[in-house]
């Protein structure tokens, strides 16, 4: 059953792959992109990684696609006839291909427990991290305590994205106080989706509810910190779409945005100088309380805040920066 | 029976996969991605019965939220375009 | 001759899903390679990305394996270090995806178009009138 | 007892694959968009509603039920608020729907 399901799944993907080779429209390349992702989440949790298929669904389905379609806007929606003969890329794909197949030839097969990737340090994480961490889910602590060098990495490379996203992009600096009683009378005069405000209020609380949940529960189950990042990002980017840029500018001023994404890579790497003076190495949790599991508990909870403080003002932010191009007078009208 | 609920979901998701395929207007394209979000929820919810550990319902909270975040994204920048025109979507 | 083909059919089963993924990665190839619309290569490179997720999430699925968050009825767990290492990467993709689509809203902001070719001919235009 | 309950979640099933199986027909085989939009919108609507059901049943009162409700109630809320959206975009647009006069 679940080799049809999987099969099923990479059938619907390839068949996705194929439309978007051939499709000309590129608002439906996007949409049928948002489907690719779902898809590919969805074979994720087909093959045990749940916390990678909430991080795909949030970032594929959700941000990513946001972004393309909010540069469409400005770049407009079809592809020209391209003048370029199709041949030359079809060969060299179809060389390439046919060597990387000729590879999996010498790969051990598809899911056998004595393959040599689930050895080595995969044993040592399934066995010992439960009695070492002291929490359930393996592939957190994985991520924070045992790669917690790498994460912080990771964690560098998206603030410095955004630094490059802002020094390309500038976010519309919201209108003055005085203005805004009129643009106010202007929004109860024509407002674009009552249903719709209606709805993204009620969703709102329950949403950031939800990324605090996913954030402190992701010790347990699927979740931490990437992934409550980007649900916070989501539920600011329903209330732009909804309310329009102005409100969400007036709701989470970018200057603030810009502290908290600077200031959760500064958590994470607080926690290891802390670590440091404390005697132990560079984010080493253990020394963060007396009994080493407790101690890595603290560390754990620390760096993940840091982590989804930092995923979640600088996918805010980005997306402030595209809307200020996509969407520019939206304030005017309403 | 989960078994054949999940077969039946993923039929329907073929289906609909289909209709975002075809168009021919782009709204039809959102109309099938919607519905292929909705499914993809349920078989999240049907497949965790299936493989008998049905706790990772939290996933399909989230599809559910960023199926929704997903289409009104995109009406709202069909809107902005203004560039709707007659020809068919290819 | 039939342990051959028994051996072959095998073997497929075995790596089917790898061939598919690399049938996705190579798609993607082509777009980028392919297309000389900007965004349509922004979409191709994020299908390779995703496709190399899937083949990664695949090598670390164990057969009779469950997630690997503790669960007491569990035989065996799959391999908690390849959903690490994508999943740092997903977040990285989004965050190089966004760099590059504002690269391409200022590139239609200084050329007016995105399409690849265009842009070169402009470009090499304004090179000759110097 | 364990019968009554399997019997009832299979009803629920049942009817929940009859109804997305109608919707996702209908969206393939209906003329133009408006009547796609009302064949997937309302078989959505209580197809996913069965087969949550149909899921309750199985896993009795515990953490799981109450998820399956959460992602029921949601999906009650997004559903028709994201077709009410898409068709009142698409008539913005100036999409026609197809009348008797049309052909």
């Amino acid at each position: 059953m679940e080799l049809l399901v999987n099969i099923s799944l990479l059938f619907m993907l390839s068949l996705t792959v194929i439309a978007v080779v051939r499709l000309k429209s590129l608002f439906a390349i996007v949409m049928l992109f948002g489907i690719y992702s779902l898809l590919s989440a969805m074979i994720f949790i087909a093959l045990d990684a749940v916390d990678v298929a909430f991080t795909e669904a949030a970032v594929g389905a959700g941000i990513s696609t946001v972004l393309m379609l909010a540069t469409l806007v400005t770049t407009g929606r079809w592809e020209k006839k391209s003048s370029r003969s199709s041949f030359l890329p079809l060969l060299i794909v179809s060389i390439t291909g046919a060597a990387l197949v000729w590879g999996t030839l010498d790969m051990p097969e598809y899911g056998n427990p004595d393959n040599p990737a689930h050895h080595h340090v995969a044993d040592r994480y399934i066995e010992q991290s439960p009695e070492e961490i002291g929490i359930p889910n393996m592939v957190t602590s994985v991520l924070a305590s045992y790669r917690g060098f790498d994460t912080l990495g990771e964690v560098i490379v998206v603030f410095t994205a955004l630094i490059g996203v802002l020094s390309l992009l500038q976010v519309r600096t919201p209108p003055s106080v005085a203005e805004t009683p009129l643009r106010n009378e202007n929004r109860k005069l024509s407002r674009p989706y009552p249903v719709l405000q209606v709805v993204a209020l009620v969703m709102m609380p329950f949403i950031i509810l939800f990324a605090l949940y996913v954030q402190f529960h992701g010790d347990f189950g699927p979740g931490g910190g990437f992934q409550a990042g980007v649900i916070f990002a989501v539920a600011f980017i329903l209330y732009t779409l909804t309310y329009g840029l102005d409100d969400a500018l007036a709701l989470t001023p970018v200057s603030v945005l810009k502290a908290l994404a600077a200031g959760g890579v500064l958590i994470y790497g607080g926690t290891g100088v802390v670590s440091m003076l404390l005697g132990g190495n560079f984010l080493d949790y253990n020394v963060l309380s007396s009994n080493p599991v407790s101690g890595q508990h603290i560390g754990i909870i620390v760096i993940e805040l840091g982590v989804g403080i930092t995923v979640a003002s600088v996918l805010i932010c980005a997306f402030y920066a595209f809307m200020t191009r996509a969407l520019p007078d939206q304030g005017q009208k309403g | 029976m989960f078994a054949t609920a999940t077969i039946a979901l993923l039929v329907i998701m073929c289906l609909a996969l289909v209709r975002a395929f075809r168009g021919p207007k782009i709204f039809d394209r959102i109309l099938a991605v919607n519905m292929f979000g909705t499914k993809t929820v349920l078989l999240i919810a049907v497949y965790g019965f299936l493989t008998g550990r049905p706790e990772f319902l939290d996933l399909g909270i989230f599809y559910a939220l960023i199926n929704f975040v997903g289409v009104i994204a995109a009406l709202k920048f069909i809107e902005r375009l203004e560039f709707y025109d007659e020809r068919e979507e290819r | 001759m039939d342990s051959f083909f028994n051996e072959v059919i095998s073997g497929a089963l075995g790596r089917y899903n790898y061939w598919v993924v690399i049938f996705l990665m190579m798609s993607g190839f082509y777009v980028v390679i392919g297309s000389t619309n900007l965004v349509k290569k922004i979409v191709g490179l994020n299908i390779f990305q995703t496709s190399v997720f899937i083949l990664y999430i695949s090598i670390g699925k164990i057969n009779g394996g469950t997630a690997p968050i503790v669960w007491a009825n569990a035989e065996r767990y799959s391999n908690p270090l390849p959903h690490v290492l994508i999943l740092t990467a997903i977040v990285v993709g989004v965050a190089t995806t966004a760099l590059g689509l504002s690269l391409i809203m200022r590139i239609k902001h200084a050329y007016n178009t995105v399409e690849e070719d265009e842009i070169l001919a402009i470009s090499l235009e304004e090179d000759e009138d110097e | 007892m364990d019968v009554v309950t399997d019997l009832i979640s299979w009803i629920f099933l049942g009817l929940g694959i009859f109804l997305g199986l109608t919707g996702a027909f209908g969206l393939l085989r209906f003329p133009d968009f408006y009547t796609r939009v009302h064949a997937a919108s309302i078989s959505d609507t209580l197809c996913t509603a069965c087969f949550i059901f149909g899921l309750a049943f199985q896993s009795g009162f515990n953490l799981v039920t109450a998820k399956l409700f959460i992602i029921l109630i949601l999906l009650w809320l997004t559903g028709p608020a994201a077709s009410h959206a898409l068709v009142r975009a698409a008539h913005t647009a100036g999409l026609k729907p197809i009348t008797e006069n049309s052909d």
